[in-house]
């Protein structure tokens, strides 16, 4: 139904401080009045639950990677669009080993540290791929993202995966090689902007107001503002420089053009079919689903993968061409 | 008209018989003391009476009408021990019941209404002997005097029959002595009916104006719960002769361990 | 009429009251569930029975399509060692840390404000420390549970150890008892029923660090399972998780209630001092 | 020379006994400290104790340079309002339906199961539908810490009632006193204390549903600190807070303590039945 | 030679003054029974005589030595309550003193030892009547069972003073006289030097060889406890004559509330 006040949900992560900048700076609050809305963005700690939130309907926007997207909220039968696509990994997320020198392939046999079922997991199960292992020949252990930093010093962790900016962290540790990371599977990581598919149809403001907010931040961040980037760095609990560093691993889309042209490539839907893929092998799409295509995904030029009946993750680019087009 | 009366009265409590066919007739203004063995349902009686016990069989009649089948006001009751409430003082424990009469909801009362509750209160405590220590706590009395603080609590609401459960039990003997002098002058001066289950026999002889015996009169060793106890002698005081008392306390004496 | 209070109800009424608010609750559930499932039929907040059923069979009956474990077995197994060690050490401190403590006034005072000062750090704010000293394996798991039912233990076992009449103790003592058949033949087997009441008591909080335990580090376990499904919302795997739980909780603290009963029987004659 | 267990310290040797596996615990503290730093100067597992200060310092006297806030007393409120809330809606609960249930019979079989069961599901694990259910603001941590303590408050309280002797709920009815009164009167007073006493035992538990909660979902609060600066193994500040945390804890316990004894002189006067 | 001997004997904790400038001399045999008002320091002179408290001021001696500082087998004691130990059967509470005796260790016996300590137990047992009770948990036993048991318990280590603080208050009138046979003919037999407190004077009188009466010499009645207790009557019985005991009836009663 048509309303004027919405909540967006956002944690911590390099591609997403720029909306702890639209909140604070009052660029958000500019272009929600100019549509004649409000939007309330609120911060959450704990990112599984924004997403949880989001798809119990107690959020109308969450940021969340393309696979959560279509773990979450699509299996949940929660119509979802990727509004905003922000960046993708581009290094953001690695795998660490202990060791100096070390290969992917040394990994096989060894307990690996990780968030079970994230993007780490997708990451990790890529990377085996890639040098001709498979999951059974590791272990994986896991672990809660806030406590990856400190396990990893004790003596019975031998690898991790994990993102920025705990990646840094460990990866700077001595006696430790990064074997791989997200740049090897570029565009495959993606961070989105997504929004409930039927509060957007009936409230297009939210998505005009939400993209033009996001793309004069973006605008900011490419001429390389001090005080916006300042002010993300602090809000993600680093400095200047290691925010800065974090951005060098993230393919940031600062022109809503670059992002149209992502978005509606043709990599992106045989992407999201390697995601679907894994989700499923992992029994993310529901115990009830027969084959990776349960949860059918609609892309642009009417492009549908899996089942055409059940529509819930739809990738739409209307918005973020208004942006290109500088008609918002 | 008699005041209690019980017509074949028996409690069980599933195979345990634990009184048999009693039958009695009290009179208002009778002091019955009650004496039986450890066990032998002389409490089990005395909850009768309350209400907070039925009967398995039989009448039990207040007033020749049935019983009322809970605890009211026209039966006081003091108990060896717990009788007073711990978190009230010496007072406040006695304006209880003339409180809850006066405020249904709050149980508590202001202003003039709880200076003439009070005024009652000090004047029955005085009578008792509490008169200096209106203030304590019962637990920093002595025994005796948290038992005059709860038959002072019982008297106050003027009840018709007075149930007494081994009040003396845990006292000195001096102290036991004057409690006796107490008891008896209340009982004087109110002509109320009273029942008091003793452990020693000589109190039960010089407080009562009847003195019962409750008993078995079956025994089957191998099933000691077979058979209830009964009024095994009801006698009248000041009638009796040494001999009587020789073969109670013989009786009393065979039953121990 | 008689008072409220001194209404009781009959034994089938007593039951059939007992059951209602259970009943109550399930009806509630069931019709939010049909709610949200007719807005939504892919819903995973409030699953239909049916799928609970299904989620359930195939965790308990159907080989996992990774592993090849029966999950909820592999689940019970693990937590259930995890829970047993964590407690069975605690124990084991409460007892001798507990009666040292309570029988010699020197242990006591020593030791006495530091279990204390420990009692009161709540074990989750050092986890992060737990898991640095004691690594991410089972042990720091076992430590956890340790490190929060224990003080708890001590503490309560040097209480019974100081209830028991002094009266007792002299006794002993003019019997020639030493110090130590003191404590070895008076009061370690007057504490031991009261140990395991006190371990029956904490178990709740076993469970609780077990479960945040499992949380943060692991590789099975009822904790991890539920904290892991939680990433896609499977409520139908988590809530029989939770009622599991809940009979896994009431089923130790009916067979530690009946080994008391069992072993000390003495203890139940009222000879409670 | 006396047995052991009849060797008491002198009081002077009490203090010092007391004080001695404290000293030795810094002490350990310092030269494990010392070690790591010596081989890795930017070690942040044992800082040293002047880091500790400064971060001390930082926290509860200069303003966080982000949102003006000086962090330590921001988050102490935060979490102490949580706390007091959610164990002040439990006590409440405990009083209303424990004394009900307590009471009178018939609540008692209709509750009491329920109850029985609620206390047993660990509440961790309900976490996940927790902040579904009552979304991620204030109030599912106070929710949290409710779930957590309020069964145990409810039965402990029913039990109090229960143990009252017989004897003085019938004198009550003899002095004419209707249930209402009977409750009002007789049994509400009797057990606010045993009240209070039981809210000094789960007032551990709170701090352990508060800091688990502010983990997850806020935004202050000391838990929450502590979680989030736990990934940057900060440990300079996750000590002070984990010591300032048992000082609240210790400091709740204390006043509950001296507030029950102020307030029920006839419950310290040996008034227990 | 005197068994206990006192000279000027103090007790006082803090301000409280319990004892005050207590001499006495017992010799070997002789039957003590103690009376005095309750918080006088009946108990207080009991634990002095144990060894579980000591003497502020003034000699306390043993066979004329300081008397050893903690209890020990010689001195045995029945308190009150809590004498026997509730994890133990009847057969195993009074095995107790003999296995600690026998093993240093692990305080239990096996085997033909063990045999041993049961007979002498078993036998010790019939002779206070608990001879069908072996098996028995202190908690199955009825009061007068138990304070047996204890006696039995104290009596197997063969002690040369045995101290009993009121050890039939807890009875019924009947099962106290029972009692009162049994520590007559234990006495007789062993030649122990008893030391016994009781409330009842009566028992005093009638059971022990030499009475002695607790009480303050003088009396502050700002400060009660500025005064401490002595003996005030040290009466060698059979040779009283009944002035004596109305006049020390009337002190404990004086002092009543
Ligand atoms: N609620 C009950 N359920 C089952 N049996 C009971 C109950 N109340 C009492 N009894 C049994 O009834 C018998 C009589 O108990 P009662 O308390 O009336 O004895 P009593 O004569 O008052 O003894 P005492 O002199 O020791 O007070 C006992 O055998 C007791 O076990
Ligand atoms: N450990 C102690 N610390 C301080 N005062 C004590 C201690 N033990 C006993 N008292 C005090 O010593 C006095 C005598 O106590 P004691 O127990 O010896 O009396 P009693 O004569 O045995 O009394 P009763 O007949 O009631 O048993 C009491 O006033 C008591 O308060
Ligand atoms: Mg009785
Ligand atoms: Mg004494």
């Amino acid at each position: 139904e048509a309303k004027d006040s919405f909540k967006i949900a956002w944690s911590i992560y390099a591609g997403w401080m720029p909306w702890d900048y639209a909140d604070s700076s009052g660029i958000m609050k500019k272009w929600a009045d100019k549509y004649g809305i409000s939007v309330d963005i609120v911060q959450i700690n704990d990112y599984v639950e924004s997403i949880n939130q989001y798809t119990a309907g107690g959020f109308d926007g969450c940021v969340m990677t393309n696979m959560d997207a279509l773990t979450i909220p699509a299996a949940g039968g929660v119509d979802s669009t990727a509004l905003i696509v922000g960046d993708f990994s581009n290094g953001n997320d690695g795998v660490v080993l202990k060791g100096k020198d070390k290969k992917l392939a040394d990994i096989k046999g060894q307990k690996v540290n990780l968030v079970e079922l994230s993007v780490s997991h997708y990451l990790l199960a890529r990377g085996l791929e890639k040098s001709g292992l498979s999951e059974k020949d590791i272990t994986v252990v896991n672990t809660s993202d806030a406590d990856m930093v400190a396990t990893f010093s004790s003596s019975d962790v031998t690898s991790a995966v994990t993102w920025n900016p705990l990646l840094s962290e460990i990866a700077a540790l001595p006696d430790t090689s990064k074997v791989f990371d997200s740049s090897e599977i570029p565009g495959e990581i993606i961070d989105l902007m997504v929004v409930n598919s039927d509060t957007l149809k009936d409230n297009p403001k939210l998505g005009k107001a939400l993209v033009g907010a996001w793309y004069e931040i973006m605008g900011l961040m490419k001429q390389g503002d001090a005080t916006a980037l300042t002010a993300m760095a602090k809000a993600s609990g680093t400095d200047l420089a290691g925010y800065k560093a974090q951005l060098d691993a993230t393919k940031m889309f600062y022109t809503p053009a670059d992002a149209v042209a992502f978005t509606d490539s043709a990599e992106l839907p045989k992407t999201m079919q390697l995601v679907s893929q894994f989700s499923f092998d992992h029994g993310l799409l529901g115990s009830g689903a027969k084959d990776a295509g349960t949860v059918g995904m609609a892309f642009s030029g009417d492009n549908i993968t899996g089942d055409k009946a059940n529509v819930k993750l739809r990738f739409d680019s209307t918005y973020m061409k208004m942006a290109a087009d500088s008609s918002l | 008209m008699n005041v209690i009366e019980a017509r074949h009265l028996w409690k069980e409590y599933g195979d345990n018989v634990v009184l048999e066919n009693v039958s009695l007739a009290v009179k208002a203004g009778e002091f019955i003391t009650v004496v039986g063995t450890s066990g032998c349902g002389k409490t089990t009686f005395l909850k009768l009476l309350l209400g907070v016990e039925t009967a398995t069989r039989g009448d039990l009649l207040l007033d020749g009408k049935p019983l009322p089948d809970e605890p009211n006001a026209d039966r006081g009751i003091v108990f060896q021990r717990y009788s007073v409430f711990p978190h009230l003082n010496v007072l406040e424990n006695v304006m209880l019941g003339a409180e809850l009469a006066a405020s249904p909801f709050w149980g508590r009362t202001f202003g003039k209404r709880r200076r003439a509750i009070r005024e009652q209160a000090v004047a029955m405590l005085e009578s008792v002997g509490l008169g200096t220590a209106l203030l304590k706590y019962p637990s920093e009395l002595s025994g005796g005097m948290q038992q005059r603080l709860a038959l002072a609590q019982a008297l106050i609401k003027k009840p018709r029959i007075l149930l007494l459960d081994e009040p003396f039990g845990a006292l000195d003997p001096g102290i036991r002595a004057d409690m006796h002098q107490l008891i008896l002058s209340i009982w004087r001066q109110t002509g109320l009916t009273i029942f008091m289950i003793t452990h020693d026999l000589k109190e039960g002889f010089y407080l009562g104006t009847r003195l019962w015996v409750f008993d078995k009169r079956r025994h089957d060793p191998q099933a000691p719960n077979r058979f209830g106890a009964t009024i095994t002698y009801d006698i009248p005081l000041g009638h009796t002769d040494r001999t009587t008392l020789h073969t109670i306390q013989q009786s009393l004496g065979a039953n121990h361990d | 009429m008689k008072r409220l209070i001194n209404q009781r109800p009959s034994r089938a009424a007593q039951v059939l009251l007992g059951i209602l608010p259970f009943a109550l609750l399930l009806l509630a559930y069931l019709w939010a569930s049909e709610l949200r499932l007719a807005a939504n039929p892919n819903d995973k907040l409030l699953p239909a029975f049916s799928s609970i059923g299904e989620a359930i069979w195939s965790m308990a009956f159907e080989a996992d399509k990774r592993s090849g474990n029966y999950l909820l077995w592999v689940d019970t197994l693990a937590s259930l060692q995890r829970l047993g060690l964590g407690v069975l050490l605690s124990a084991l401190m409460g007892l001798v840390i507990g009666v040292a403590n309570g029988a010699v006034p020197l242990f006591r005072a020593g030791l006495s404000p530091l279990v204390m000062a420990l009692s009161l750090i709540p074990p989750m704010a050092i986890l992060p420390v737990l898991f640095i000293v004691f690594g991410l394996g089972e042990v720091s798991k076992v430590a956890l549970i340790t490190i929060g039912i224990a003080p708890f233990l001590i503490r309560d076992m040097q209480q019974r150890v100081l209830e028991l009449p002094e009266e007792q103790l002299i006794k002993a003592q003019t019997l020639g008892a030493s110090s130590w058949q003191l404590i070895l033949r008076v009061i370690l087997p007057q504490v031991l029923p009261r140990l395991l009441d006190a371990v029956r008591l904490s178990l709740g909080s076993a469970w609780l660090f077990l479960i945040a335990a499992e949380a943060i580090a692991a590789t099975e376990g009822l904790g991890y399972r539920i904290f892991l499904v939680r990433r896609y919302l499977s409520m139908d795997v988590i809530l029989p998780y939770v009622l599991w739980i809940t009979l896994l909780a009431f089923l130790t603290d009916y067979l530690l209630r009946v080994l008391t009963r069992r072993s000390f029987p003495w203890y139940y004659n009222g000879g409670k001092p």
